[in-house]
């Protein structure tokens, strides 16, 4: 076991990564020489080469655009794109021909490619370095959408996102790059379909916490903060498709669910989350679903972020409403 | 933009069926060859109007014709070798058929019983793109591999003169430029874009847009199947010596409407056609083989029936394609197990089930 | 009052607003010398002349890119995106730049603009053209998104929503453009916030089906077909902002929800409906709110449309699960 | 990629401060001139270096230092007129000064007090747009709007070397060439995109990317106060004459950091900017002007002076520039009433409001 950030832990997933398979490559923009602006590719390009580790030019369709070729060719592109604000430029490629292209061959061509972006905010960042767009490929049949909350999950979970044969949307929470924690370095990766499984990160009985990524650790250090109930916290891990089945569970266990998330809660991913819980688990519910998250305006300039997003207290807030029913 | 026949035109089979030489590009085609063209463009011309066809008879959802762009699309094609990979729009049928993609394919596709249709790996033919301009990344990060495989493929991208304006088909530009990926943009210009003619995409011809990026741009007649294949021929070959893309524009003309939706008389006079007409590419090249001998009367009128037989093919195939299986739209969504689609899979199935329970 | 197709309708709409105001343009691809492909913007060419009438260069991004920056000159322009399938090279200069310029400058740039797309399928036609997109902007905080289902409501939103000084993406459901209907060419466009309220177009007391553009119609036929229970039809007309105070008031009379549209329901606006009513009817919800949409695949090829798109034996069989609780 | 003194790189002012004629581009300064543009080239200089030092105090969040850019942005700025619109990308500090912009209102965009911090109708200055690439549209469609407005503005829109491979700014370029519009592409190349050297951007100097457009593309020394004046101010005259746009690529060197969050040292050898330093844009005005008289000793000191005034107002105005009111992210989000944002809005009104009854 090493103790490592999580941007090191990822770039220790992709070198393990490209070890283990020749196909493997990496690009984007300043991935290569400066080794990402999060240094998260630090290193590769003396290890694997120029063309293995590509430095693109400035421009997001073309980066998709020339994986989904590459993937076409048998490669394994994992594709950076340097901030959640800067994915929509490569929105069309995204959900017209990544989500589609297998669908489209009828299995003909791989679409084995993954797209890392770092989301989320907190940074005190300015315009288009802080935006959640989770929802938006969610709603896009054909991706495969993960986050990992920790370092060990990070090293393990893009190591079977590379390993995939369908196209995922890698998802990092940018302000737990610096974050650290164990990771075994010398695992095997695992079955695939452990990426796509939720995760009890803390058990309780009041009610559950569903969370990823940057909020899983908000959650958690919520719910021990309160010592009046005993909360459970949940990390989706799997956005897309999400592990119902582990979240059902949970909810079923507590009577109330509590959907946090960063980006708006209009329209969000947390909307999806609750009206199939509160279908599902229609019975068993002792409250509403509540939905914690970004208001449904423009990510504010920096100085505001604080609250904008969920902190603890808000999370508890609408804990107290939960137990209010 | 210069008429064809000037100087800035690559063109060696006039319109009267006549060879002409062009300083820089030659091509000589073995008698067989020529056969062998002629007999791919009257083909794609019966199996083009034979769709269109079908289409007025309610047998397709749409069709977009490639009358008069037959010469540009056999000629690029038969550049390739079979090793190379082609990306095409959704107008090349063409290339699908020197590509030996069943026509039968392409009805599916038009007919709505398909999102593809054939395996690209094994025609060296991607899938017919419909969103303008992706087809050319895909085409660049192709290349791409190639490079990194060390062979010698090449690749063959089409798009349109409307595509040209796409931010997507300038950034595929610049990536083949800076990586000298062995690719060759192949534009047919057929001066029209639905309905707006090429002025509205282009001050100046747009053969001349690869100057700005660093890379040749030839303008080729795109009505002369010998020229196109010398034209393309050479280019694939700078690409496969290391030298990066080539811009090949193909000066055509969309003879026929956008689609069967479309009315071409809403916005382009006759006359534009008419004086196109005498450009046709399939009569040049039976004039020349005629006249110099290459086919006697027994040859074009095999070619003729084998047209016809193509034509019957297709009219009984595509009246016999089966619809897809309901559940089918869950295939191939992901290549692996899927929770939600495999739920919703199963829902559709009991739905289904109960009103044939209901029914039966 | 004349009797006119949606299409027709929207295109009376459309040079009503440009006579009213000569800083509206209509711009986009076949808009001008064609009439657009469906024929919408017929006429317009011809009346209002090329600087009015825009046939602009085949790139979306360039579409709305020039359309934004003819906004800040103080233009109103209209522009047509031709088919759902082809917002998406569009999506950055949407989502970053038309839906956040009025933010970003604290109000001193206007950025009245309208967005017009064709949406939804049945139509029979190849990939790309048959998608409904909704969700994606209702995400977006700084859009505002309509969509009218009856020729009428074609006529005065299109001209509400080119009068309003907000950006508006005006959803057409293309299928329904040949469907006739009443339209008092004569009427004034009304007061702008009628652009934003739900309609109950059809009173029932058992429950409710939430529905806009294209399936409005269809919840129609359905609630019509329906002998045994007595359905209430609420057509939603705007998707962002929603009506809550209209939806609520229905759901509360009736006690269920069934939210029908034609995108696929993981991630759709149904999902937002569902989460919010779900939690502001708890105590009168007698069902949770069911949905019924699109399946989470892309939109299959034409012959299985009719499989793919709710109908009225889906909707209805999703009223029978409602009344089983 | 030519060097400067190269014979396709308009040069007016050499490095040495020595004037120099050009067979096409002319200027003539007068002495007030002169000294009001080198006092913009120290005034900006100097608010360039104050605010990088207030982001290594924690007063800022981040800051993109225009050092080095200088003469390229004042040059361009000061051949507009006052009522030609400007569109910069984050980096045009320059021409922000000459705008007129308070630097603390960059200042509170880079500590994130506000998205925008000026009206662009009051300074004839657009937004910073962060997004590479989308500002160069709006400049289009801007500029479509003067052409139906039938007045004779311009329009001046920036970008980077690294932006000029993003599709969007090859739209910018059809939709300004089909359509005549006055604009002028004003491509600051500083050799960098963040890490990223100019030859993973194109193959060849980027103002010839403009003839495949079919429109004038212009190397000028970016380093060259004048020869940038010079060459923008004839270019912006085309545009008002209805000739449509021109790429003006100004050829100059980040000499910074690509922003305070980046670190050149990982991706560029200091030799680079060495033999840019003696390129210096400041310098050879600072010589010019000495030299010839136009400038004396107290004219000199005071705008040093001046600069350290400046510097002290940015200081004590940055620090005391205030959080925006958390109710704050709710206004002009739309400009008319909307329920979602009233709801939200009362809600963290509520919600604070509170914590201050729990606290007070
Ligand atoms: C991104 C996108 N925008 C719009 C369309 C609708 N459309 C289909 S074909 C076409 C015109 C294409 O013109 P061109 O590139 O010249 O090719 P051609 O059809 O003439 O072969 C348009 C606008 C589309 N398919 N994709
Ligand atoms: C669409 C987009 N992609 C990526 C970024 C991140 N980014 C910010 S600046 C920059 C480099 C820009 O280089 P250039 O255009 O040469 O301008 P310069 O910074 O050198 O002035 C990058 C990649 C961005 N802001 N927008
Ligand atoms: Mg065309
Ligand atoms: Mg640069």
């Amino acid at each position: 076991m090493s103790v490592l950030t999580m941007a090191r832990a990822l770039g220790e997933g992709l070198s393990a990564a490209m070890r283990d398979d020749p196909r493997v490559l990496v690009m984007g923009e300043d991935v290569g020489r400066l080794g990402g602006v999060f240094r998260v590719t630090d290193g590769l390009l003396a290890e694997f080469g120029e063309d293995r580790v590509v430095d693109t030019p400035l421009a997001e369709s073309g980066i998709i655009g020339t994986a989904v070729g590459l993937a076409m060719r048998g490669y394994a592109p994992v594709a950076e794109i340097q901030f959640d604000g800067f994915v929509f430029p490569a929105f069309d490629q995204i959900t017209t021909q990544v989500a589609r292209l297998h669908l489209r061959s009828a299995g003909s061509l791989q679409m084995r490619l993954v797209i890392r972006l770092p989301t989320g905010g907190g940074i005190g960042a300015v315009e288009h370095h802080s935006e959640s767009p989770e929802a938006y490929f969610a709603h896009t049949p054909g991706l495969r959408i993960v986050t990992p909350s920790t370092p060990g999950d990070a090293f393990t979970m893009l190591r079977q996102a590379i390993a995939h044969p369908d196209p995922v949307l890698f998802l990092e929470p940018k302000r737990r790059y610096w974050d650290r924690g164990e990771v075994d370095l010398a695992a095997p990766p695992g079955p695939l379909e452990d990426l796509f499984r939720a995760r009890v990160v803390r058990r309780g009985t009041d009610a559950t916490l569903l969370c990823w990524g940057p909020m899983v650790r908000t959650c958690l250090d919520a719910a021990r903060a309160d010592t009046e109930r005993d909360l459970e916290v949940v990390d989706a891990r799997s956005l897309a498709p999400l592990d119902l089945p582990t979240i059902l569970a949970s909810v079923r266990r507590t009577g109330r669910l509590v959907v946090v998330h960063e980006a708006p809660v209009v329209g969000g991913l947390g909307a999806e989350i609750a009206a199939t819980v509160a279908q599902e688990c229609y019975y068993e519910l002792e409250a509403p679903v509540l939905r914690v998250g970004g208001f449904a305006v423009p990510y504010p300039p920096a100085r505001l972020e604080e609250l904008y997003l969920p902190d603890l207290d808000r999370i508890l807030e609408a804990v107290d409403r939960a137990m209010a029913y | 933009m210069s008429p064809a026949g000037s100087p800035d035109l690559v063109q060696l089979l006039t319109p009267e069926g006549v060879l002409v030489e062009h300083h820089e590009h030659v091509l000589a085609l073995t008698d067989d060859q020529w056969r062998s063209r002629y007999r791919d463009l009257v083909l794609v011309r019966r199996l083009d109007t034979e769709a269109t066809a079908l289409q007025r008879q309610g047998e397709l959802g749409l069709w977009a014709p490639c009358l008069g762009q037959e010469a540009a699309q056999v000629g690029a094609a038969r550049a390739t070798r079979p090793t190379d990979r082609i990306f095409p729009t959704y107008r090349e049928h063409g290339m699908a058929h020197v590509r030996g993609v069943d026509p039968l394919a392409l009805l599916a596709l038009f007919r709505g019983t398909t999102l593809g249709g054939w395996d690209p790996a094994e025609h060296g033919l991607s899938l017919y793109t419909i969103v303008i301009g992706d087809q050319t990344l895909h085409a660049v990060g192709y290349a791409m591999g190639i490079q990194r495989d060390g062979t010698d493929e090449a690749v063959l991208v089409c798009f349109g003169d409307g595509a040209s304006s796409q931010g997507d088909v300038a950034e595929a530009f610049v990536y083949a430029a800076v990586n000298d990926a062995p690719v060759v943009f192949f534009c047919q210009n057929n001066q029209w874009a639905i309905s707006e003619p090429l002025q509205r995409q282009t001050r100046i011809p747009l053969y001349q847009r690869a100057a700005g990026y660093g890379f040749p741009g030839v303008r080729v007649d795109g009505n002369d199947v010998l020229a196109v294949e010398a034209v393309v021929r050479w280019a694939l070959e700078r690409a496969r010596a290391g030298h990066g893309p080539t811009l090949v524009e193909a000066f055509t003309y969309r003879m026929g409407a956008h689609t069967t939706s479309d009315d071409p008389t809403r916005y382009r006079t006759t006359a534009q056609g008419e004086a196109w007409r005498l450009k046709d590419p399939i009569e040049r090249v039976r004039a020349h083989i005629a006249r110099t001998g290459i086919a006697d009367d027994a040859f074009l009128a095999q070619v003729g029936a084998e047209a016809e037989d193509l034509a019957v093919a297709m009219r009984t195939g595509c009246r016999a394609l089966p619809d897809p299986q309901p559940a089918a739209m869950f295939d191939h969504v992901y290549a692996t197990r899927h929770p939600q689609v495999e739920r919703e899979r199963e829902w559709l199935t009991a739905y289904l089930a109960g009103f044939e329970r209901a029914g039966g």
